[in-house]
């Protein structure tokens, strides 16, 4: 009962915090809200037994985008000359609705309303019992090297997916890069409170990514939340002022892009040549070679989490002067 | 035992109804980030409770994760937001 | 020889564009030629793809030794062949375009992204697996909007802004069409899923949201307003690249599911999808003739033809071959004149320094091959006798003939009517003196001879119908063999 | 029926409720929390459809699915909110150039 209460009210939860985030009149208000949202996506993905995606939401979906968020929308600040102070501090004009006639929005209201009910009775339709694929997954857990199922599934069974997913990473970047580059931005003087707080959390973060990773093979974790939990801790030395030096900028940021992609293009070809079949790794080198790729797989996606970061947070030449001129 | 957690964990939602109101009300952008902060130390002792109740440990490391990142936002803010609008009232005053 | 045909020529066509890009961004002074080797590469590979699919049918390959359902399998029939060559011969025209079209410092930022696409496309078209479709579709959907945003100029990155919000929105309408596929038959293989599957609730819903999610995609009327803006401000080349391939994507993604899972019953749903597709013939050549740029000319044109891909569904009674054989047979007509076009209207650009109808200023004495390029390809796209345009209408109206829809019939001849008619406005000023007489820059001859090849290509597909129905065909007889088996590894 | 529906439920409220925003709102920003908040709601009916026969078994497939759909959306995420800063600087406003009216 106490469940069914706790689950209905997250639900609700999650509905209302939706609505007001996408609806409410001021962007940082909306922003904060999303964040709220996110972190009640993670209370909702434990509910539904899936500590790996929880971990993966708490990482991504409320930590580092709401920092991307919120990063954004500084800069949106500075670049539009908003009033960035106060109560309402991101009024957007345009943020309402355009007025419709009462009659078009009524029935954008009653179609929105309709494919809820619709997409709801397809649901209930559904069979009431489908294990999916968690039998075939069982069965051949032995031979995929890890004991943990996600891992498995992401690493080996589809393992593909993930290796297309390391390109969208990369692609990511390059398309941010491809908007205006990496141009450094001087600093505003970080508080020196924040220089300490990174300076203890960071191997915290750094502790946390590894003993993520590690257990990964096992239990809830591994390289997409370890990667994520590593991205965040760049995220926050980024913050608290530090900017890698130039040299590091060139091949070995680009080593590090391309480590995770990099080691799957050539597992793939390795085992394409060797085995005759793409993707296929030996039972018996499995689990070695998962927490390799998994380790390289990591570092690649929390650089370039920090670089998306970087690039979204500190922008463009043109718009750096605004700190220097106090 | 699980009952009293799950009763824990019901009032802790409840909570952060409160925490909504603050959201909403404002006045300022440091109120609303600072319920939002809140919001995520609630989120992570009703995750321990959950811990508890379900008996599986790796929530404990959702928490750990949670506690860990919602520095990030909190950085992020003070670093991104709150400097521009102390600057600008500055400015105006 | 045998060593060369048990290569496995589909995994190497997505592996070497992937390792070109990645190397692209490793050392970004190759990008140009480790780009030029990976398309060329990318090519033979297909070739190679081509010639083991003669010799042993269908292609299937396990990643990962799991095989479907657990694993995802590569698969390529005579269709998926078709739109490979396609991606590839168009791609490689492109390139070649491209090597002379991008300044060193642009080229750094395309060939990485372009070698994704590439890879992006080709594992799509190779996809058996509902999911790495998604994945695929996400990876196709973000380079083409980095390749939209490439010039930087304030029109680009409105038409990149609004092109990422509507292919977001498309694949997280697909999305969850896959999400309610797998949990109606526990599987995202196709294979699978076509046993599996019973018309219900469920399965209606996700096939609502998935045509919905790719015809926005795929830019059907009215899911079309994204098009044009993007198309008509990206890089000439980009805008080949997107009209020529990245919306035969989706609409390869939409035609598979609906061979394979939805055709059987879905008979009202594939007359509302012709019918759209007629509206988009009309609105989009209306649209095309009333423009004044060259490059929003040819990108409304692009509504309008994909209209013509659509008119496939209500049509498709005839059979899933013949449908399969028309729908890749005018795709590929398609892909390369209007990629023809578009490098075209890119030429012209670069001479005139604009792409103003009016003001193109006797560009056919000045750049004769450029405008002989524009001129095929406008017979193919006009459907002109003997162009692979007028093949791929012709049996298109055969079909809608003998099926006693004359309303599409209709249609089908105003379009021509109204395609001759936007393309002879545009030759018409090409042969006649601006009243303004401006500079003219001149056009390296490779990019121009890039668009007359490309507009020959489309010409000379016209004699080729045959083999591209023998391509479908060698399927279905394998397929007839085999059926009902899953193959694994 | 399990718990997991009103999950599945809510998830096709999330998904409707930010294509009602997606459609209605100009300012990318907007747009861009919608479309983040529409893939909570399929990852949502995604994992907890899984659920639906009760607490016995977990398909780890949706799991690793939504895990790696998390990861796009934070891609496409940093992406779009790139363009959009760029769009900004450029026209000095974070709304699209339209003339079609969304």
């Amino acid at each position: 009962m106490l469940q069914w209460a706790f689950d209905t009210m997250l639900g609700f939860g999650l509905l209302w915090l939706a609505w007001r985030a996408l609806n409410s009149s001021d962007l940082f208000k909306a922003i904060v809200l999303f964040i709220a949202f996110g972190l009640l996506m993670a209370l909702a993905w434990v509910r539904l037994n899936a500590p790996d995606v929880a971990l993966a939401e708490a990482a991504i979906g409320a930590g580092l985008t709401g920092a991307l968020l919120l990063a954004a929308l500084a800069r949106l600040g500075a670049m539009t000359d908003q009033n960035v102070s106060g109560a309402s501090a991101y009024p957007v004009p345009s943020a309402q609705p355009p007025a419709g006639s009462h009659f078009s929005r009524g029935l954008l209201i009653l179609l929105l309303s309709a494919s809820v009910a619709g997409m709801a009775y397809a649901i209930w339709s559904l069979p009431s019992y489908a294990t999916g694929l968690s039998m075939d997954v069982a069965a051949h857990l032995d031979d995929s090297g890890v004991g943990n199922p996600v891992t498995a599934v992401l690493l080996n069974f589809r393992g593909y997916d993930t290796m297309l997913e390391m390109m969208v990473l990369l692609l990511a970047v390059l398309g941010v890069w491809s908007l205006g580059g990496l141009q450094q931005q001087p600093e505003k003087p970080v508080a020196a409170v924040l220089e300490t707080l990174s300076r203890f959390l960071t191997p915290v973060f750094i502790l946390a990514a590894a003993y993520l990773l590690w257990v990964g093979a096992d239990a809830p974790g591994g390289a997409f939340q370890a990667g994520s939990v590593l991205g965040a801790a760049g995220v926050l030395l980024l913050l608290s002022g530090w900017r890698p030096r130039v040299r590091l900028m060139q091949w070995p940021l680009r080593l590090a892009l391309t480590a995770g992609a990099g080691a799957f293009i050539l597992l793939g070809l390795l085992t394409l040549l060797l085995e005759k079949q793409f993707l296929t790794y030996p039972v018996a080198q499995a689990g070695r070679m998962i927490l390799l790729l998994e380790s390289l797989a990591t570092v690649s996606i929390a650089v370039t989490l920090a670089i998306l970061f970087l690039s979204v947070s500190s922008g463009h030449k043109e718009k750096s002067g605004k700190g220097e001129k106090k | 035992m699980q009952t009293l957690y799950f009763a824990l964990a019901l009032f802790l939602l409840l909570n952060l109804c409160a925490g909504m109101w603050r959201v909403l009300r404002g006045p300022t952008t440091a109120d609303r980030m600072l319920s939002a902060q809140l919001f995520g130390t609630t989120v992570v002792a009703i995750l321990l409770l959950l811990a508890q109740a379900s008996d599986s440990p790796a929530l404990r490391d959702v928490a750990l994760v949670f506690a860990l990142l919602a520095a990030v936002t909190a950085v992020a803010f003070v670093q991104r937001v709150w400097p521009e609008d102390k600057e600008s009232e500055r400015d105006r005053g | 020889m045998s060593s060369l045909l048990a290569i496995d020529w589909g995994v190497i066509a997505i592996l070497l564009p992937l390792a070109g890009g990645t190397a692209c961004v490793l050392w970004p002074a190759l990008s140009k030629p480790a780009g030029l080797i990976s398309v060329t590469g990318v090519v033979l590979a297909i070739a190679g793809l081509g010639w083991r699919i003669m010799e042993n049918g269908i292609y299937r390959h396990a990643v990962g030794g799991w095989g479907a359902p657990l694993g995802i399998d590569l698969f390529a029939d005579g269709l998926s062949l078709i739109m490979l060559i396609m991606t590839a011969l168009v791609g490689l025209g492109i390139s070649f375009y491209a090597r002379r079209y991008f300044s060193p410092r642009d080229a750094v930022r395309f060939w990485p992204i372009w070698l994704f696409l590439l890879a992006a496309l080709n594992a799509l078209f190779l996809s058996a697996d509902i999911f790495n479709l998604y994945v695929t579709l996400e990876m196709t959907g973000l380079a083409a909007v980095a390749l939209t945003a490439l010039t930087g100029r304030i029109d680009a990155l409105g038409g990149a802004m609004r092109y990422l919000l509507a292919t977001l929105l498309g694949s997280l309408a697909y999305l969850l069409g896959v999400a309610l596929l797998y949990h109606d038959a526990g599987s995202v293989d196709i294979a699978t899923l076509a046993q599996r599957i019973q018309p219900n609730a469920a399965v209606w819903t996700a096939l609502g949201l998935m045509s919905a999610g790719l015809a926005l995609k795929t830019a059907l009327f009215p899911l079309s307003f994204w098009l044009p803006p993007a198309h008509a401000s990206a890089p000439a080349p980009v805008s080949a690249l997107l009209s020529a391939l990245v919306v035969k994507a989706s609409f390869y993604i939409l035609l598979r599911l609906w061979l394979e899972l939805f055709g059987d019953f879905a008979q009202g749903a594939s007359m509302l999808l012709g019918l759209l597709g007629a509206a988009a013939i009309l609105w989009g050549s209306l649209q095309a003739l009333r423009q004044t740029r060259i490059k929003l000319l040819v990108a409304y044109s692009t509504v309008a033809q994909i209209g013509y891909l659509f008119l496939i569904y209500p049509l498709a009674s005839a059979g899933n071959g013949i449908a399969a054989g028309m729908a890749a047979y005018l795709a590929f007509s398609h892909a390369l004149a209007k990629s023809a076009m578009f490098l075209a209207a890119g030429n012209l650009m670069l001479f005139g320094g604009h792409d103003r109808i009016a003001d193109l200023d006797r560009a056919v004495q000045r750049l004769p091959l450029t405008v002989a390029a524009f001129a095929l390809a406008g017979v193919s796209i006009m459907g002109l006798p003997p162009s692979s345009g007028f093949v791929g209408k012709w049996l298109l109206l055969d079909a809608a003939m003998s099926q006693g829809r004359w309303d599409l019939a209709v249609v089908m001849i105003i379009g021509g009517l109204l395609a001759a008619g936007y393309i002879f406005k545009v030759l018409g000023y090409a042969f006649t003196q601006a009243e303004v007489p401006h500079d003219a820059r001149a056009v390296p001859a490779g990019m121009e001879w890039a668009a007359l090849l490309l507009a020959i290509g489309a010409i000379l597909l016209g004699f080729m119908a045959s083999e591209i129905f023998a391509l479908i065909a060698v399927d279905l007889v394998v397929n007839a063999d085999e059926a009902g088996t899953v193959w694994t590894a | 029926m399990t718990n997991a529906f009103l999950y599945a439920l809510a998830g096709s409220g999330l998904f409707v409720l930010g294509l009602h925003a997606l459609v209605m709102h100009a300012h990318v920003l907007r747009k861009i929390l919608a479309i983040n908040v529409m893939g909570s709601g399929v990852f949502l009916i995604l994992v907890a459809l899984a659920r639906r026969s009760g607490e016995t078994t977990t398909d780890p497939v949706p799991h690793a699915m939504v895990i790696t759909g998390i990861v796009v959306a934070v891609s496409a995420t940093a992406l779009a909110l790139a363009l959009m800063l760029k769009l900004a600087e450029k026209s000095g406003q974070a709304v699209l150039p339209d003339k079609h009216g969304d």
